[in-house]
């Protein structure tokens, strides 16, 4: 489904990736974990087409993402989310998610009023349990209600492939618990990569797991396997524990 | 039904006023005035679409409005010159009809050129522009810039365009002396029904899915890449579709007020024009009209009144806007009706 | 959106009846509404603003004197803030609001092109006060300043006479300097001159070291110069810091008068020629009592210049042609006007009945390092105004048309 | 062909008058983002400082100090209420240009006055006059003094800090109001100093700054944001393009391909010259 071979990202003579390789197959839930400046947005940046690889392949199916612009490969199928979540403010929560869904829709199409709601949006709503707060304002959502939006417009564009860039990062302990449920279920019927720093988040739910550190692939497994090897022990463990993996604030 | 009705009740009444009442109480000369600040308020529609809605700065709507005022300018001089040679052409030295003016002889060509050319010059710049990526200051800059380019090239090319005289001396439209006060008030007719069409038709697709995405593409243009739209594309059909309207503006402007030059469409025509968007409330599209009708009441009274201290109020007035009522006029009449409510 | 619309309008309404109420009661009998339309705001009000002034001197005196048929001017005045449609819609206002009997009015060319449609719709009168390039003749328009062949031209015959065999063409981008710069041109073929650079700038430029370069290399006798405004100062700071003085390269001027010295610095414009027909030291018993009362009026430290004395002049003569006729009705006035003459600042001058413009004289003054302007050669007698140089057979092949 | 090698000179000279008005935009614009549109009204107050002083030397620290005031004043009084709203800043300031022009206009009058130039800056060098040379000479100084307080002062680098992360800075105990204060006063100081360099070749008068305002910003633009080597580049590019397309079609056209190069150039590198890389989401 999602094939990196070779890749490399350089910022101003800093090499953030160093001939990343990774497989991931259709249907799994996939995370990737790593200390500080391991790479792992950059990774999901070159994925998404905000970031340009100076070398390295990125193939999806059958296409190759390398060079395309950020919105054609959305319109691939791949969706993401971002660490800080970026939703639309002025807009109702429903207007976000329309919105989202829309985008396949010629342009003129589109400066027709909306009427009613697309299956799509009623089921990303749903899943995401944001029905009751679906004509508030998404600018008066608590933090964990805006991630939870981020991720009911990436379902809403119907994407084969999932990319959440930290989505329980600065969550009550609540939140989480209801995130990880919701990523179960969408797992169920979709690709997901998960950038993740939660340790215990990542036991709870993962199924495998990619370490990257400084820019490459470290190990590559189960939560177990990957937690009893030694090299991911040194590079978590070897310094701080709590400083490395720990909950970020 | 009902609710559309009160919906549109505000619109109607405004309509009423506009086309009945206005025509019927003001003396030609003011009716002509009204016309003027009326074809204003189309360009302001487009920059409250533009800017209010898209967050797109743009400091040369001028351009388009003079592009739009040229083209029916070139028609409006040809059928003056009845086969010959436009006036300043002749005192330009021009002996033979330049290939450019030939098809503008033709009013319907005129008209959807006046719309057209600013579309598709607004086109190459947001092309280029947005997907470059180049926004926010830098695009209100650039455009700017064309402002100040478009003018010198236009006055620099005295026997295509009649320099810095610009175009005046026009008799008819269509067959009807422009002269005649009757003329005059169908021209204000005229002006007034584009306005409203227009404003109706701004006002839906505000209201639209588009108006939903525009919004985005202005609070978070990055993000909605990823939500799959190119907002470059989504940039450049709006500030396409406010340089059209600016453009029939310009169209509507010449006959009405009857020279169009260069310094129409400058940068500090442009940004005349901003401000009054902003002074009316540029998140409204009824404040941008209110703005452009205003300010250019206000222009004319205190122009009339004392000369020098136009400078100074519109300087002031615009500080105190911003610093004080950034929403404008539409702002503080909402919020001191809510006060009244609570 | 909905608060907003029931506000919005109301304040259509409003600003409706104050559209409507700019209406003003009827003029009393025995006064005479005049307007007076120039630029007080924006680039051109440094020139304009003088013209007013003196305009508004004559309004002054005349009515000290009695009046017109016995009533008082009244002047109007109104701001055409260097915009031409501002000029056109002024015009309009002062025409038909205020029904003005006259208005003076008008500097740039652009601003009479803008409101010669409007007079000659409403058949009104303009008197326009400053030199320009010609081919015109509304019959609604009276020319009190000087058309090309009673500036240009004697320019020109003077550099000839001094020898200035090779010319260099500077002037702004408008209508004014290219139709003055085709004239030269078609004067220097007939006349044995050679034009070695036509190069003209935008309003307002200010960088004039390439231009300065390039008339540096050509190496000209002389230039001529048209350029308006500001840019006069740019170029002949960089042309005097290029090393270029007015013995080497003289630079002939012809829309640079004694208000503009003082603000391009006497140091570097001392000793050039400029061409008109009015300088404040023009000796003749009316330009005496014309600087002494305008500096009493508007400050000691004021100075004169072609343009106000050609304002000032037209209230005198359309006073003398409504006197003629018995009334401000215009096509009488315009029937009275032929034939009037009156001694001047500038000396006799005569309306031309079949053009409307003025005899003038034709003078050539040097600017002082005081800042006034010294004559050095004058035309004789007042020339007969061509606006179309009809009697010049060297002209004939300028497209003057008509 | 002699005109042509005199045209390298001049090229430099009007890229070091560029320089010179952008390089107080370098600080308000590159550092804070602000838009000033008063900048054109800054250099114009520095002009008119020279006027009243009639004294050339003496004016080029007076001009520093009384636009540096203006600038401080229109800092605090209004433009820190908009930070993050480049936009509103901009029509802000507009507004404010509006005010200082009327107002110098009734100050001084609306005709141009004349500033003496010093004697020692007549005669020149081959085709560059005195005075030109003294442009570079002061354009030069300015870039070193403003890369030496960027760089190499504590001030400066709080300064470069800000810039980068306003919040961090904050939370790292840098006071940012006074920042700002101190760049806009520095930025509007350098735009007081060039308006003091211009009397020598342009007219001083009211409207003075409108001339130069949309010049300056194209090589703030071209230079990209924030960065002095970018305007050094820019201002010296655009003024060989400026003097070459003059000389070879005419000072309208010339304008007219400057504009059409510099959005041909944005294609190429929109960010300008150089810019400041960012991964940060807008």
């Amino acid at each position: 489904m999602l094939e990196l071979r070779d890749v490399q990202v350089v910022f101003d003579g800093f090499r953030a990736l160093d001939g990343v390789d990774l497989t991931v197959p259709e249907g799994e839930l996939r995370f990737l974990i790593g200390p500080n400046g391991a790479g792992k947005t950059t990774l999901i940046d070159v994925i998404t087409g905000l970031t340009r690889p100076a070398a390295g392949s990125v193939r999806f199916g059958e296409h190759d993402l390398v060079g395309r612009k950020e919105h054609q490969i959305v319109r691939l199928g791949v969706g993401r989310t971002f660490q800080t979540s970026v939703v639309f403010e002025e807009l109702t929560v429903l207007e976000n998610i329309d919105l989202a869904a829309s985008f396949r829709r010629p342009l003129w199409s589109l400066a027709r009023r909306r009427r009613g709601v697309s299956e799509a949006v009623e089921e990303a709503l749903a899943r995401t349990g944001l029905e009751e707060l679906a004509e508030r304002s998404a600018g008066v959502l608590s933090h964990g209600q805006r991630q939870w939006l981020e991720i009911g417009m990436l379902l809403a564009q119907r994407p084969k492939l999932l990319l959440l860039d930290e989505p329980v990062a600065g969550m009550s302990g609540d939140e989480r618990q209801r995130t990880g449920e919701l990523l179960t279920r969408i797992a169920d019927d979709h690709t997901v990569i998960v950038v993740e720093h939660d340790m215990e988040f990542l036991r709870r739910h993962a199924s495998t797991v990619t370490v990257l550190h400084e820019g490459r692939v470290l190990v590559e497994g189960s939560v177990e396997q990957v937690s009893a090897d030694p090299r991911v022990q040194e590079v978590y463990l070897g310094r701080k524990a709590s400083d490395a993996v720990g909950n970020r604030p | 039904m009902i609710r559309m009705l009160r919906r549109n009740l505000p619109f109607a009444t405004v309509a009423v006023i506009a086309l009945v009442a206005a025509p019927l109480l003001l003396e030609p000369f003011r009716l002509g005035l009204l016309a003027k600040y009326l074809c204003y308020a189309i360009v302001a529609l487009g920059i409250g679409l533009v800017w209010g809605k898209g967050g797109m700065l743009t400091l040369g709507q001028g351009v388009f409005f003079g592009l739009g005022g040229y083209s029916m300018a070139m028609y409006l001089k040809l059928t003056e010159a009845g086969g010959g040679l436009p006036d300043f052409m002749v005192w330009s030295g021009v002996e033979h009809l330049p290939a450019l003016w030939v098809p503008f002889a033709n009013p319907v060509f005129a008209l959807v050129m006046a719309v057209l050319g600013p579309m598709l010059i607004a086109v190459i710049l947001g092309t280029l522009v947005f997907r470059q990526r180049v926004r926010g200051a830098y695009f209100a800059i650039l455009t700017q810039a064309l402002a100040a380019a478009m003018v010198i090239l236009l006055v620099g090319q005295q026997g295509l365009t009649g320099g810095t005289n610009g175009m005046t001396n026009f008799f008819e439209l269509f067959g009807q002396d422009l002269a005649e006060d009757s003329t005059q008030r169908l021209l204000y007719l005229a002006v007034a029904v584009v306005l409203g069409a227009l404003y109706l038709a701004t006002r839906q697709l505000v209201n639209s899915r588009y108006g939903r995405l525009l919004v985005a593409v202005r609070d978070g243009e990055d993000r909605v890449r990823f939500l799959g739209y190119d907002p470059a594309l989504v940039k450049t059909v709006t500030f396409a579709l406010s340089a059209g309207m600016a453009g029939l503006a310009g169209a509507l402007f010449v006959p009405v007020v009857g020279i169009i030059s260069p310094a129409l469409l400058g940068v500090v025509p442009s940004l005349e024009l901003v401000v009054a968007v902003a002074v009316g409330g540029r998140h409204v599209l009824a404040g941008a009209v209110l703005g452009a009708v205003v300010m250019g009441y206000a222009k004319t009274a205190f122009s009339e009144q004392f000369a020098d201290g136009w400078l100074y109020l519109q300087g002031a007035l615009f500080i105190l806007v911003m610093t004080l009522a950034p929403k404008g006029v539409i702002g503080v009449m909402g919020r001191l009706r809510r006060a009244r409510t609570t | 959106m909905r608060i907003s619309r029931p506000i919005l309008s109301a304040a259509l309404v409003l600003a409706l009846a104050a559209c409507g109420s700019g209406a003003k009661p009827a003029a009393e009998s025995n006064e005479i509404k005049v307007g007076l339309l120039h630029s007080l705001s924006g680039t051109m009000a440094i020139s304009e603003v003088t013209v007013r002034d003196a305009e508004l001197l004559a309004i002054d005196e005349i009515n000290k004197a009695g009046g017109v048929l016995g009533k008082k001017l009244v002047p109007v005045v109104e701001d055409g803030a260097s915009d031409w449609p501002t000029f056109a819609e002024k015009a309009t206002k002062l025409i038909r609001q205020d029904k003005v009997a006259t208005v003076f009015g008008g500097w740039t060319s652009a601003s009479r092109k803008a409101m010669l449609p409007v007079f000659e719709r409403y058949k009104a009168l303009l008197w326009y006060p400053v030199q320009y390039e010609g081919l015109e003749s509304s019959p609604y328009i009276f020319y009190t300043g000087a058309t090309t062949n009673q500036q240009i031209i004697p320019g020109l015959d003077y550099l000839k006479e001094e020898g200035k065999k090779k010319l260099f063409l500077v002037g702004s981008d408008y209508v004014f300097p290219r139709t003055a710069n085709k004239i030269i041109k078609a004067y220097a073929a007939a006349n044995g001159m050679e034009i070695l650079g036509e190069e003209y700038t935008p309003l307002g430029h200010t960088e004039y070291s390439t231009l300065v370069n390039k008339v540096m290399q050509a190496k000209p006798d002389a230039v001529f110069n048209t350029l308006n405004g500001d840019s006069n100062v740019a170029f002949f700071k960089q042309l005097k810091s290029a090393g270029a003085s007015a013995e080497t390269m003289p630079v002939l001027s012809v829309s640079i008068a004694e208000e503009e010295v003082t603000g391009i610095g006497v140091d570097n414009i001392a000793g050039q020629p400029v061409a008109w027909n009015y300088y404040q030291t023009t000796d003749t018993p009316a330009n005496e009592a014309f600087v002494t009362a305008y500096k009493a009026k508007y400050g000691q430290d004021k100075v004169t210049s072609d343009p106000m004395e050609a304002g000032y002049n037209a209230v005198y003569l359309w006073a003398e042609a409504v006197k003629k006729a018995g009334t401000t009705e215009v096509e009488a006035v315009k029937k009275a006007a032929p034939g009037i003459s009156l001694d001047r600042p500038e000396g006799k001058v005569t309306i031309d009945g079949e053009n409307q413009h003025l005899y003038k004289t034709a003078r050539i003054g040097v600017i002082q390092p005081d800042g006034l302007i010294k004559e050095v050669w004058n035309s004789g007698e007042p020339i007969k105004p061509d606006p179309y140089l009809k009697g010049y057979a060297w002209a004939s092949g300028l497209g003057t048309g008509q | 062909m002699s005109a042509f090698v005199n045209q390298l000179p001049i090229g430099l000279s009007i890229g070091a008058v560029l320089l010179l008005i952008a390089l107080g935009l370098t600080f308000t614009f590159g550092q804070m983002g602000v838009i000033n549109m008063a900048h054109g009204e800054f250099i114009m107050a520095g002009a008119y400082t020279a006027f009243l002083l009639q004294n050339f030397v003496l004016a080029l620290p007076a001009a520093f100090l009384v636009a540096g005031v203006m600038g401080l004043i229109l800092e605090r009084a209004a433009i820190r209420h908009f930070y993050g709203r480049p936009l509103d800043t901009l029509l802000l300031t507009w507004g404010v240009s509006l005010v200082l022009q009327q107002l110098a206009r009734d100050l001084f009058g609306a005709p141009n006055v004349q500033v003496p130039a010093p004697s020692w800056l007549s005669g020149g060098v081959g085709i560059l006059p005195y005075n030109r040379l003294f442009i570079m000479a002061l354009a030069i100084a300015g870039v070193v003094a403003v890369w030496l307080y960027l760089n190499r002062t504590g001030l400066g680098r709080r300064t470069q800090a800000v810039v980068q992360n306003r919040r961090l800075a904050a939370t790292s105990g840098i006071d940012t109001g006074r920042v700002d204060m101190l760049t806009f006063f520095i930025g509007s100081g350098l735009a007081g100093v060039a308006g003091v360099a211009l009397t020598l070749i342009g007219p001083v008068g009211p409207t003075l700054g409108t001339y130069y305002i949309v010049d300056a910003f194209l090589v703030v633009v071209a230079g990209g944001l924030g960065q002095l080597r970018g305007a050094v580049l820019a201002a010296i590019g655009l003024g060989l393009l400026n003097s070459y397309a003059e000389f070879w079609s005419d000072a309208s056209l010339a304008k007219v391909i400057v504009f059409a190069v510099l959005i041909a150039f944005l294609q190429i590198r929109p960010q300008g010259l150089f810019a400041l890389r960012s991964r940060v989401l807008t």
